[in-house]
């Protein structure tokens, strides 16, 4: 039970690398934005409360890749051409409409390319990972002691993939979604989020898996350290016209790419223009990252509502898993 | 300078410092509650806290139930806390004990058996409680398990046995009713998390009326056998306001008897 | 689950007078003693108000008396006892019920429990000996069950012999610490704890009964009782004055509570009338059309005490309930 | 002189006295009226509870060894209205249980008697309080 880790749904083993390479790190996104200049301070909107306004849905499609490919090593940014390309080979890479000649690697394509919504596009910056520090763009080094643990978790979850829920991902789970965070990253669908603000709290109302952050601004400490919550708790504040919101109090249970309890997330959210955010987030965890680590993702305005994601009320495939699992070793007894 | 000139500065400066000082005034009054027939503060009411302190009154995360049929409905709910400074200060002994009452909760809880929850633990259960006053007495009925506890305001001198509910002893400081707890048998627990005391168990309770519908409690929990010093909870006690609210009965002890006698029933013969 | 039997009606007839018995001899030590009120009344007396204005019935109260609530058949047309006639009473009532007895047999002896000490029945007759507490009908007896209360009783009483230690439903409403058969509503003398508490605040009276720490807070703003879906044991209570008399309506009887024989339709009605600094009447009437061919009324002096109601938790300490299941499987299992 | 009342309800007295005696429960349903007890121990606590308070002795047997057993009183707030508290019956005390042994052969039973080893009863008190006086005219 102490394994409950979605760690399977982000760093799975080998095998299912490519196919996960192919669901969440294509991404792309509507984005016009961040090729115009900056907003100017004075222009920014305003909340009635005078605060920056923030309101609104966004969407943080994006084919960019949170760490940066081997085979783009040293090149930070493209070219405008290069972009150009990127975007196309992608487009074709992720198109599950194709029927590929093998059977596992079809029904690992799932179901037509209408159900997803990845984004066609790299972010305006053009820069080849969303990882903006380390200037490698890749996630550093995992402490010895954490790099155990995940390979324990995963050891465990594959040995146990199928014994009970437990051995599911946390997302199969309908518990937390990987990408939903926080930190919130860019995922094959229902990238949609929504703020909203009143004079002392900040909401962030993830559509996955309809996960509200109801964030003081007041200036209250964090809640005593035992209580811990998959979210972790949040506490925000301006500085000038940036929200910074600092997380902690996260669950044993969670890990964000190897993180632990002690994970201290630092997020940034700046308006760049009327349709455009600028969403950085710093993952520092001494305990299990050998530095800090940070990433930014142009976030776009996007058309409404969020919808609900009942998860958990229509997990069949919970049971189809399970229950499949116990079919087979019936059949293997015979 | 005219006399009558001299007269109006004084009157505008008077008038400008009073209407200056109103707002400042107001603020640090503080909140005077309606009195009783008897001159009292008015403390009459169904009143219920609104937390999650019988759970645990540490902060806690949300997590499973004990009780897996139960699913949701048996899973215990996050709280803030309502422990001033966080930690419940226990001495060594006392914080194993803890941990093993905290292990065998669904067995040793006495509000699993329905057993009378003593105090403070009275004040937060999620139940109601009716406030009834008069000079002599303050009487509280609480609507759990139709716990009852009479306050004395005239010093009923120490308590002649020890008793669940303990023996209690008020007076009023200012707005604020103060009672006075003693005689605890070592029987009750603070929450459902396995948080204990012994017979040793002093709890001086204040109820202060801080607006219209809140009054504000606190208990101050001494136990020199179990805790290193003296602590204290505190949180708001919510007044009811429904029309025709009122205690119903919640005698538990019927719905208990299975769990408790069930295994000396009769078994029907094969 | 089968029929849950009415609050102990099978031994209910037992206990109609127990009493007290003065020993001589020095047990433990007792401290000193408030000394006892006087307690007739003033010519002309007024009853004091609360604060508020309505007449101040609170205090801690006692209805302990030897006579019994329906009038013994060997009395039967003496409804007043003449002095000579009570003294004798008491004295053979006293002698009667006094566990401090060892004759009879051990069958007899172990129903007595425990020594006399323990008790606190009161010593006397009412004070206008009277030879029964109901005052209505005129013969002092419960009128007659209607056929169908009486067809249900039987088969409750046949449930719980047939069924007397296989669970704790066999046992009586008082053993499982539910529902104290003297505590009511309505209330009865009985032979120990006889204590009550009133307290009067603005819009209610807490009627707090010693046995079985049952308190009842009844609203005296007119409100209309809870709906009929809402059942409890002590029913549900609305006051109001009349004149000096608190007049207390309860319904909603749940149905498993039966008092004498009523049902889950009994109404009743309980009247309380300071008639001196010391004392208070009580007067209940017991109407239950499906139950019983006529209403019936007690009447029962309430005495003032200084003394404290104490807290009764009966079922946190119930080990009896174990040991009499215990033993009847111990029973089984020797058999 | 005896009234004509007296000679009639002494002739009814023997049947009444033979039905069971009312308090918090059948005794007979929890205690062997075939295994009458009588014990000399010691006081190890009493237990101040209701619906009825338990004594602690501890039995010196023959052999040396002790053997302890539970004694059950009434309820004792009839003991507090009579002024005792829970140091009345401190432990060591030396006392004597007349009874029955509980159906379940447990060492557990009823204290029928309880008294100090000269005979005194253990509790002894001014019974009835709140009773009305004989002579009290407050119920007309």
């Amino acid at each position: 039970m102490r394994w409950r880790i979605f760690w399977r749904a982000l760093a799975p083993p080998k095998k299912r690398n490519n196919m996960m390479l192919r669901k969440t790190a294509l991404a792309a996104c509507v984005l016009i934005a961040l090729s115009g200049p900056n907003m100017r301070a004075q222009n920014l909107p305003r909340t009635a409360d005078g605060q920056p306004d923030l309101q609104g849905i966004w969407s943080n499609a994006t084919i960019t890749p949170l760490e940066r490919p081997a085979d783009l090593a040293g090149k930070p940014t493209f070219t405008p051409e290069e972009a150009a390309a990127y975007e196309k080979q992608v487009a074709e890479r992720s198109n599950v409409d194709h029927r590929s000649a093998n059977a596992e690697a079809d029904v690992a394509s799932a179901y037509n390319q209408f159900w997803y919504d990845r984004g066609t596009k790299a972010v305006g910056t053009r820069r080849t990972s969303l990882i903006v520090d380390p200037p490698d763009g890749r996630i550093p080094a995992l402490t010895p002691d954490a790099q155990k643990r995940v390979q324990d978790t995963r050891a465990w979850m594959q040995e146990h993939a199928t014994d009970g829920p437990e051995g599911r991902s946390l997302g199969e789970r309908c518990i937390l979604w990987a990408t939903a965070g926080p930190p919130m990253m860019p995922g094959p669908y229902n990238n949609n989020f929504q703020i909203l603000q009143s004079h002392d709290r900040v909401v962030i109302l993830n559509e996955m898996i309809h996960n509200a952050r109801i964030i003081p601004l007041d200036g209250s400490p964090h809640v005593a350290s035992n209580i811990r919550q998959w979210m972790g708790d949040s506490r925000g504040h301006w500085d000038g016209n940036t929200l910074v919101v600092d997380t902690t109090n996260f669950s044993d249970e969670y890990s964000f790419r190897g993180s632990d309890r002690n994970l201290h997330l630092t997020e940034r959210f700046t308006r760049t223009s009327p349709d455009t955010l600028l969403y950085q987030f710093t993952v520092d965890d001494p305990t299990a990252f050998t530095k800090p680590w940070t990433a930014q993702i142009a976030v776009t305005r996007t058309k409404g509502p969020i919808f609900e994601y009942a998860c958990h009320e229509g997990n069949y495939a919970m049971t189809d898993i399970l229950a499949g699992a116990r079919a087979a070793e019936k059949k293997a007894a015979k | 300078m005219p006399k009558q000139f001299r007269a109006f500065l004084l009157n505008a400066i008077v008038a400008i410092l009073c209407v200056g000082a109103i707002p400042i005034f107001a603020q640090n009054q503080p909140y005077k509650a309606p009195r009783a027939a008897d001159g009292k503060p008015n403390l009459n009411g169904i009143w219920q806290a609104m937390n999650t302190a019988n759970w645990d009154l540490e902060g806690h995360s949300a997590q499973a139930g004990q009780v897996v049929a139960l699913g949701a409905t048996g899973a215990e709910p996050p709280g803030i806390g309502v422990v001033e400074g966080g930690e419940i200060p226990y001495l060594p002994a006392a914080a194993q004990k803890k941990k093993e009452n905290y292990a065998n909760r669904l067995k040793l809880d006495p509000e699993v058996k329905c057993y009378l929850p003593g105090v403070p633990r009275a004040a937060y259960m999620p139940y109601p409680f009716q406030i009834v006053q008069t000079g002599k007495v303050i009487l509280i009925s609480y609507e759990y398990d139709g716990a009852v506890r009479t306050i004395y305001m005239d010093n009923p001198g120490p308590a002649p046995v020890d008793s669940w509910m303990g023996w209690s002893a008020g007076h009023w400081d200012g707005d604020t009713l103060v009672v006075d707890v003693t005689g605890f048998n070592d029987q009750s627990w603070f929450d459902r998390a396995g948080d204990f005391h012994s017979d040793m168990l002093h709890v001086v309770e204040r109820y202060t009326p801080v607006s219209a519908n809140v009054l504000n409690y606190e208990a101050t929990i001494e136990d020199p056998q179990v805790f290193s010093r003296p602590w204290k909870i505190s949180m708001p006690l919510y007044k009811h306001l429904e029309k025709n609210a009122q205690l119903l009965e919640f005698k538990c002890v019927e719905f208990v008897e299975e769990l408790m006698y069930g295994h000396l029933r009769k078994q029907p013969s094969k | 689950m089968p029929v849950r039997c009415s609050a102990s009606l099978g031994t209910i007839a037992a206990f109609v007078c127990l009493t007290p018995v003065y020993l001589p001899g020095q047990g433990l030590p007792i401290p000193a003693k408030a000394a006892k009120a006087p307690t007739s009344a003033p010519k002309n007396w007024t009853p004091p108000r609360t604060p508020d204005g309505q007449p101040d019935l609170q205090g801690v109260w006692s209805n302990s008396t030897l006579t019994p609530l329906e009038r013994p058949a060997e009395l039967a047309g003496k409804e007043y006892l003449t002095e000579q006639e009570a003294a004798d009473y008491v004295q053979h009532l006293l002698q009667q019920v006094n566990t401090d007895r060892r004759d009879g047999g051990a069958s007899v002896d172990v129903g007595r429990s425990y020594n006399e000490f323990w008790r606190d029945r009161g010593n006397n007759l009412v004070a206008d000996r009277r030879s029964s507490l109901i005052v209505d009908p005129p013969d002092g007896r419960i009128p007659s069950l209607t056929p169908g209360a009486q067809k249900r009783l039987d088969e409750n009483r046949a449930w719980m012999r047939e069924h007397a230690t296989d669970g704790p439903e066999g046992r009586s409403l008082a053993e499982r610490c539910l529902s104290w058969t003297t505590a009511g509503p309505p209330m009865l003398p009985g032979p120990y704890n006889n204590d009550m508490q009133i307290v009067q605040g603005p819009g209610n009276v807490v009627i707090l009964n010693e046995m079985i720490h049952d308190a009842r807070v009844i609203p005296l703003d007119g409100r209309p009782h809870a709906e009929q879906n809402i059942r409890g044991w002590l029913g549900d209570s609305r006051g109001h004055w009349d004149g000096n008399t608190l007049v207390v309506d309860t319904t909603n009887f749940i149905g498993e509570y039966s008092f004498r024989g009523s049902d889950a339709n009994m109404h009743l009605t309980e009247r309380f009338t300071r008639v001196s600094p010391d004392v208070f009447q009580y007067e209940f009437t017991v109407d239950d059309p499906t139950a019983f061919t006529k209403p019936w009324t007690a009447r029962i002096p309430f005495n003032k005490t200084s003394e404290r109601v104490y807290e009764y938790a009966c079922h946190e300490g119930n080990y009896a309930m174990a040991d009499i299941l215990a033993g009847a499987r111990s029973a089984e299992k020797k058999k | 002189m005896r009234s004509y009342l007296a000679m009639a309800i002494a002739a009814a007295g023997l049947l009444v006295s033979a039905a069971p005696v009312w308090a918090h429960h059948a005794f007979a349903a929890e205690f062997d009226s075939s295994k009458p007890i009588k014990l000399e121990g010691t006081v190890t606590k009493m237990e101040w509870i209701n619906p009825h308070a338990w004594i602690h002795i501890d039995v010196k047997n023959p052999d040396g060894t002790v053997t302890s057993w539970m004694v059950e009183g009434g309820s004792p707030n009839t003991l507090l209205r009579n002024g005792f508290t829970k140091a009345s019956l401190p432990p060591g005390t030396e006392i004597v249980v007349d009874g029955y042994q509980s159906k379940d052969e447990s060492n557990k039973m009823n204290g029928r008697d309880i008294t100090f080893p000269d005979g005194r009863k253990l509790f002894v008190g001014s019974a009835g309080q709140g009773s009305p006086p004989p002579d009290g005219k407050s119920d007309k």
